[in-house]
């Protein structure tokens, strides 16, 4: 099961592959759709591999990569 | 379960309204990144000022959130010498420049601020030209490199690249430099530790300290995103090796 | 009682800027300006503030703009080819409405010796951009010690700097000083500095610019606002600022206008023309920009012929000729009215006289 | 003393090559600051560094001084006589010339001026050290003219020379003698 | 017949340095002038003549200086900062006496967008000492060709540095331009030039020096007459250099006066205004130094009106104002009059219109 | 018998009508002697073009029987490498400068002609200050001299002194760099062979090169012209060694 | 041809980010020198480096040619149609837009001008590359205004492509595609 | 007997003492005697001994001094 999801924001790629390039997992491929300024935009194809190690957001030059991992919901602090 | 964010836009990048001119693939918005979280990591983002030169990275000045100052092309080591004399040891005094910027019309102020050992850091990208302008010469552009100004490719007419790092190094003033990259994750993570040694050198009081990083501008060097990091891994760091040049913990 | 001490020009100013909380002070030897920087050297370290000797004048006004980034005092001084090498800085100062005090110790062209070969480039903005500076012209080592610190008020009052122009003669000579305290009354606080968001009240970052205009703030969203504020700012000080000092130019038929220590010159002149009962009067601009054409033009509507007396080839004529609008005669005793051709030969009190006296027949 | 009529003092010292004329300037400057509502004390240097010509004016007033340059004096001070030809006709008519007697032997032309001729190098050499001899001139200065006591020039002699240093003993003795000359001059 | 291309403004100013047998350049990048150092990247080397991209302008203006001293032509093109840097370096040049071009591409302050905000900058002469240069103000790309190569010529007449005061909109429009010869005319020998001795016909040496005048020459034995050369050389330019255009001033009532790019956008609310019957007319300086005053002042005597359109808060409309004295009406449609406040914003003719129509009612 | 000229004054030496304005001791003029006599040796009179900077040594714009410049305050190097290369490799470009001029408001200028490898020439007379002015700090002046602008001594605080030799000779454009002086009659004669093998450099167009010359200052150091001639023996050159730092045939 | 009397051309050409419009502009003025005597490209971008606005104005003109700056033009050419609105109100009445259709849906208001919508980005997508989009658009403007033979602008394309490259038979059979279209808009 | 003869131009000495110090033969010694502008002269003491070596003149910082050697006269070329 996936152990993160990223979040890809598609106003701030410039698709510059990058994130495709370095995601160990080939959770990544660039795709044939294109932003507002004509230019390729990754799809997260293979979130189930997705390791939530890092490295598409460390790589993006346009921190248009925002990483989550999951983690067990913590109990309301109630009190 | 719960999603906890894990890495992206670092805190202290802000959320800007108008458009970051960074070119696709440009590692400029990665310098920036880096930057923002050493000194968050650092825990200085409430007496950091930041320094800012002019070329593509001008941006800077108001991507990072702390104090900062967008000034004259190639002067910030005197501006940030002279900050420093006056806000004293606690604040840390940042220029972030470019190869053009640093060295070229820089070469006074950076070279005399080394000597000088004014307790600054300098953190300069080098991407082989001058990206802003169009791609012309930088005195970083290797042998052989097609310029808007060397259209035939660098020859020893126009001389030699400089080896900022090493060739700042060899001043007595100086107490760190080195050079790192973005070409990987691991150089990434890297480069993140030389700028903050950097840092922590000027925060020890030691020395100038200086960062080179290696960059790429697919725009002017005609080429892809991927291409280019290839150009970098390549061609350029043979050249410019990766690595720390001067590490003193006191001078003399 | 204050301090009354023997002091070259160039020492007052650092007297002055000491008095006015100067905190920082960056430069680059120069004759006739090196007792300035020497000065500092030795005080300014010894109190606690800041002393750095820059590696060209390049250099040193771009400290001061680090300095002035940080929200405190801070100054330069140089000579002439020093002070033409601070254009792009003096250009980014006022872009960025930054203030501080550059003091101008005058040489002629490249000798070392006196001149006020300088008089167009500081009043009118060399540089880029059209700026402008308030540019006053002190008479003697007491107005050195004053000006600066005037010069120190009006930098911060209006965000720009401020030009002190003196020169060979003024720097070298020796006059009695008295260290005086002017209070020019209050400014205001310096929020926009530059030095860490620790020392905001907001917690806010700063952010300081040399493009104004070009990356939106709220203060400026566009270019235009950021133009039209400067104009403001400069027509405000064009109406405001305004100083200099008559001498006995009510009944005068023929008035001297003549600046810094040439005004001096002129005075004796002036004096001895009187002796004689030649109708003679002074006007001499305190501050050079803005210049007092007003009272000028006054003058002119009421007849009177104006002589010029400047230790060059003639610059401020050109604004005496503004002001006066085709409306008066103007002569002009310029710096090849020397007694001899030579970088020390002078203008001298009897040369004035001599042209007064060939003007009113 | 303020308050008092006070006659205006112009004077102009020429020498040669670097301090020795400027400092005797400067220190009748000094002492007449507590005596004068208005002193200035003006040099005039050429480009060359060193051996050539340099002059100062020193005036005394307690009226406003307007010019500080000065093309004629009441007194001028001649430390070095090859300077003479370039000054002589800079003394007002009826004013003084006091003039170095050691080296070129040239002679004042006008009449209409008191010349006082004083051994400076001479006196000095004497005394112990050729280096003071300006300081002789200016014994002769403050004798003849009388803009100050003396006692306030030897003051600011003590304050330019060091504790106890031989120099300042010498000096103040060269001002002394050179005072002692012109009584008799 | 001659080539006509369409190039850019500063492409053409290469194409005319070239034709004028310009030897040497030597530049720095800067927006919006790039086109013109990588012009001469491209076509100087391989023809064999110099080009050397230099590490600032300071570095630009110094080594126009070393190829100058050599007594070929040589030149350099910036925009404003970058001039602001050359102040110290103009002023020795003409101190020293000598020839050489400068293409200022001005833009607006510190954006890289247009405008003329450098107006006042390059017609007084900042830097030190007082320095003057012509400036000649091109309209078009194919007056920045003719212009370059006026300038050259100019340049060497008068032995002092000459300005082409270009911007961003002439810089980067294409327009055809004509490839054509100009011949000014004979020019003296550059027996001055320092090459080594082996070079000079007498076989003596050679001196220049940044500050004549200090050590005598046989041409200047001292100061005053260097400065007095340096006058009647400023002078008879004065005289004699003075150019400008006229567009039906005769029956004018209202006068335009603007130069560059903007008397192009004058010049099409003139006959817009014309084709409403307006009497409009306008006067365009090509020399901005020295200024064509007379012939303003000639229509101001005349009862004309005037409207200054710069786009800039207002510089050229302080000489026009020296030129009428007092005897005309000035008004002024300045940078703020862009049809948007922004870096892009331009003022258009229709802007121009709607105050000639205000002001002729 | 007969006598045969020796030595004395070099035949390049000009006699001209002003005062030579070289306080007493101060080795500026024997610098300018040993370049009259170098050039002259080489036989390059009538091909050398002297482009001297601004302080004390100006003055060797007219005492040199070459064609000679005087121009801005550190900007000899821009001068010199435009006019070399209109000139071209068969005149020799010189400049003469002092270390203020040469590394201060010259660093620009020197490092960029270093760097481009032009084929020109720098002498810079190092005097550990600003002699024209006064004596002010200068980029060489030593740790604990007193100056006008350290007037309790250089300390840290103004940084180090830069050893202009050796960090210019780092430079890859650069074909020769080493540092002379004039303490004695051997001294002179090496500093006499360095300046030719300088010059030589040049005329067979290998690279920038560079000759320091160690200089007194008499009148700024406030000593007697032998006691700066031993201080220059005993605390300069300790500091700065003589002899050559760089020396290649061919670059690359 | 020349000396035949000839209208002027006024067009702006708007469009996003780089050299696509300019390029079109650039391509119209190099084939007008032959024919006219007057011909004038001039581009107005913002300092931001990519994806901003960037447009160019075209003026081709026998009689000399005042003002390069043109608020309003006979006819615009909107590349990018989230230019549409701050270009549509600078056609002169009775001019003519010439409008991209693909991206935001924006339409024009006025209806005392001509609008013929041209697929521009669909069409040289169906010819083998969008880049060509801008090609199609100088297409229908040739067809619809003449200001000049066809000829001289595909020898321009030739010129500016290169030879034996697909993007030289790409750009031309996009400019030609452009005319068809315009034919039957 | 001397090999060699030294002419010092006084007008252009300025009393440094070089002259004396690097003379090995001890040739020259500074003189009580003064300058035009007060500065000590040096005298050339003892001619019998100097060797012409050039040392004095080179190590003069103000061309004060040209050395000259004693050579055989040269006989007239006759022709
Ligand atoms: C005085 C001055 N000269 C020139 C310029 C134009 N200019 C802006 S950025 C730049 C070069 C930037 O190169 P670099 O520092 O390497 O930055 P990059 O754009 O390559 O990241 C130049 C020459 C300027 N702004 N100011
Ligand atoms: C632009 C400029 N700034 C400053 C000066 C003043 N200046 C003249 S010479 C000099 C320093 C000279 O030092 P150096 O080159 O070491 O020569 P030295 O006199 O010590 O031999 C300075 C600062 C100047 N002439 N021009
Ligand atoms: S976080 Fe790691 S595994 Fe997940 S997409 Fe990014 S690079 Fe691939
Ligand atoms: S690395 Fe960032 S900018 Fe590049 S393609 Fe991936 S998400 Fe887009
Ligand atoms: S031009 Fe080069 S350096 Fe500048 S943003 Fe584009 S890729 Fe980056
Ligand atoms: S000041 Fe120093 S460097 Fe200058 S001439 Fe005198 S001793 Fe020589
Ligand atoms: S030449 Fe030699 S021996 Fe003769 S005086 Fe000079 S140093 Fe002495
Ligand atoms: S070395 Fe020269 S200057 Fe010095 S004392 Fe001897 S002769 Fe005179
Ligand atoms: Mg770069
Ligand atoms: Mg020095």
């Amino acid at each position: 099961m996936a152990k993160g999801v990223i979040e890809i924001k598609e106003n701030r790629c410039r698709g510059c592959g990058f994130c495709e390039m370095f995601c160990k997992k080939g959770c990544i491929e660039m795709s044939t759709r294109v932003s507002n300024l004509g230019l390729p935009l990754p799809d997260f194809i293979n979130p189930d591999d997705c390791s939530a190690c890092g490295m598409c957001a460390w790589m993006c030059p346009h921190t248009a990569i925002e990483i989550y991992e999951y983690v067990e919901a913590s109990p309301a602090t109630a009190l | 379960m719960e999603k906890k964010w894990i890495a992206g836009t670092p805190r202290l990048w802000r959320d800007i309204p108008v458009i970051i001119p960074f070119c696709p693939g440009c590692q400029h918005g990665t310098a920036v990144k880096a930057l923002c979280e050493v000194i968050d990591e650092l825990g200085m983002e409430k007496n950091s000022v930041l320094v800012v030169g002019i070329g593509c990275y001008t941006m800077a000045s108001i991507l990072v959130d702390v104090d900062s100052a967008m000034i004259a092309h190639g002067r910030a080591c005197d501006i940030a010498s002279a900050m420093k004399r006056i806000v004293g040891k606690d604040t840390m005094v940042i220029t972030w420049q470019g190869d053009g910027d640093a060295l070229a019309i820089g070469c006074e102020p950076t070279i005399h601020a080394a000597a000088r050992s004014e307790k600054i850091t300098t953190f300069m990208i080098n991407n082989g030209n001058y990206g802003t302008t169009g791609g012309q010469l930088a005195p970083t552009t290797p042998l052989g490199q097609v310029t808007t100004t060397t259209p035939f490719g660098r020859n020893q007419d126009q001389g030699y690249p400089i080896q900022a790092a090493e060739f700042i190094g060899s001043l007595k003033g100086v107490a760190y430099t080195a050079r790192g990259a973005f070409t990987s994750p691991a150089n990434y993570q890297k480069t993140k530790k030389y700028m903050k040694k950097a840092l922590e050198k000027q925060r020890d009081g030691v020395g100038y300290s200086f960062v080179e990083i290696l960059s790429t501008c697919p725009a002017n060097w005609h080429m892809s995103p991927l291409d280019s990091l290839k150009r970098v891994e390549e061609e350029v760091i043979p050249l410019f090796p990766l690595g720390e040049f001067k590490d003193v913990d006191k001078i003399e | 009682m204050t301090d009354r001490l023997l002091i070259q020009g160039n020492e007052a100013v650092g007297w002055g800027a000491l008095n006015a909380d100067c905190r920082g002070f960056f430069g680059y030897p120069i004759t006739p300006q090196n007792e300035i920087i020497e000065w500092f050297a030795r005080e300014f370290p010894k109190r606690g503030r800041a002393f750095l000797q820059s590696a060209s004048e390049t250099g040193s006004i771009n400290m001061v703009h680090g300095g002035a980034l940080t929200g405190v005092r801070v100054m330069t001084s140089t000579s002439s080819p020093g002070w033409a090498l601070m254009q792009e800085g003096m250009s980014n100062l006022a872009n960025a409405e930054l203030p501080c005090v550059i003091v101008l110790v005058q040489r002629g062209w490249n000798t070392t010796r006196h001149a006020q070969t300088d008089y167009t480039s500081v009043t009118q903005g060399g540089g880029y951009g059209g700026y402008k500076t308030i540019v006053l012209a002190p008479k003697s080592a007491q107005e050195l010690y004053d000006f600066v610190q005037l010069a120190f008020y009006l930098a911060d009052k209006y965000r720009n700097p401020v030009v002190v122009l003196s020169d060979a003669i003024l720097g070298q000579m020796m006059e009695a000083v008295e260290l005086r305290n002017p209070d020019f009354g209050p400014l205001p606080d310096k929020d926009w500095a530059i030095t860490g968001k620790a020392n905001h009240k907001d917690g806010n970052r700063r952010f300081s610019s040399i493009g104004q205009g070009m990356l939106p703030t709220p203060k400026h969203p566009n270019l235009c606002a950021f133009w039209g504020d400067y104009k403001n700012k400069i027509d405000t000080i064009k109406k405001k600022e305004v100083r200099y000092e008559t001498y006995l130019l009510d009944d005068a038929e023929l008035v001297l206008v003549a600046f810094g220590y040439v005004a001096r010159v002129s005075l004796e002149a002036l004096l001895a023309a009187r002796n004689k009962g030649l109708k003679v009067g002074l006007i001499r601009p305190i501050t050079l920009w803005p210049f007092p054409s007003e009272t000028i033009r006054d003058k002119a509507k009421k007849g009177a012929t104006f002589l010029v007396v400047e230790d060059n080839m003639g610059q401020m004529i050109e604004d005496v000729g503004v002001a006066v609008q085709g409306q008066a005669e103007i002569h002009l005793v310029n710096a090849l009215d020397r007694h001899l051709p030579i970088e020390e030969g002078a203008i001298y009190p009897e040369k004035v006289l001599e042209k007064i006296e060939a003007l009113i027949k | 003393m303020k308050g008092e009529p006070s006659k205006r003092h112009d004077v102009i010292i020429a020498g040669i090559g670097g301090t020795g004329s400027m400092i005797i300037g400067q220190i009748l400057a000094a002492a007449a600051v507590s005596r004068y509502n208005n002193v200035l004390w003006n040099p005039s240097m050429t480009t060359a560094r060193r051996g050539a010509p340099a002059d100062c004016t020193v005036i005394l007033s307690d009226t406003e001084i307007a010019s500080p340059l000065l093309f004629s004096a009441d007194t001028i001070i001649i430390t070095e006589s090859s300077r003479l030809k370039a000054f002589e006709g800079r003394v007002l008519p009826g004013g003084m010339i006091i003039l170095e007697t050691s080296g070129e032997n040239e002679e004042v032309e006008r009449d209409d001026v008191r010349v006082v001729e004083i051994p400076g190098v001479e006196t000095a050499a004497r005394l112990g050290n050729a280096l003071a001899r300006n300081m002789v001139l200016l014994g002769a200065y403050v004798e003849k003219l009388a803009p100050l006591p003396a006692a306030l020039i030897e003051e600011e002699i003590a304050r330019k020379f060091p504790d106890n240093g031989k120099m300042r003993e010498l000096n103040l003795n060269a001002f002394r003698e050179g005072m002692n000359i012109a009584r008799s001059a």
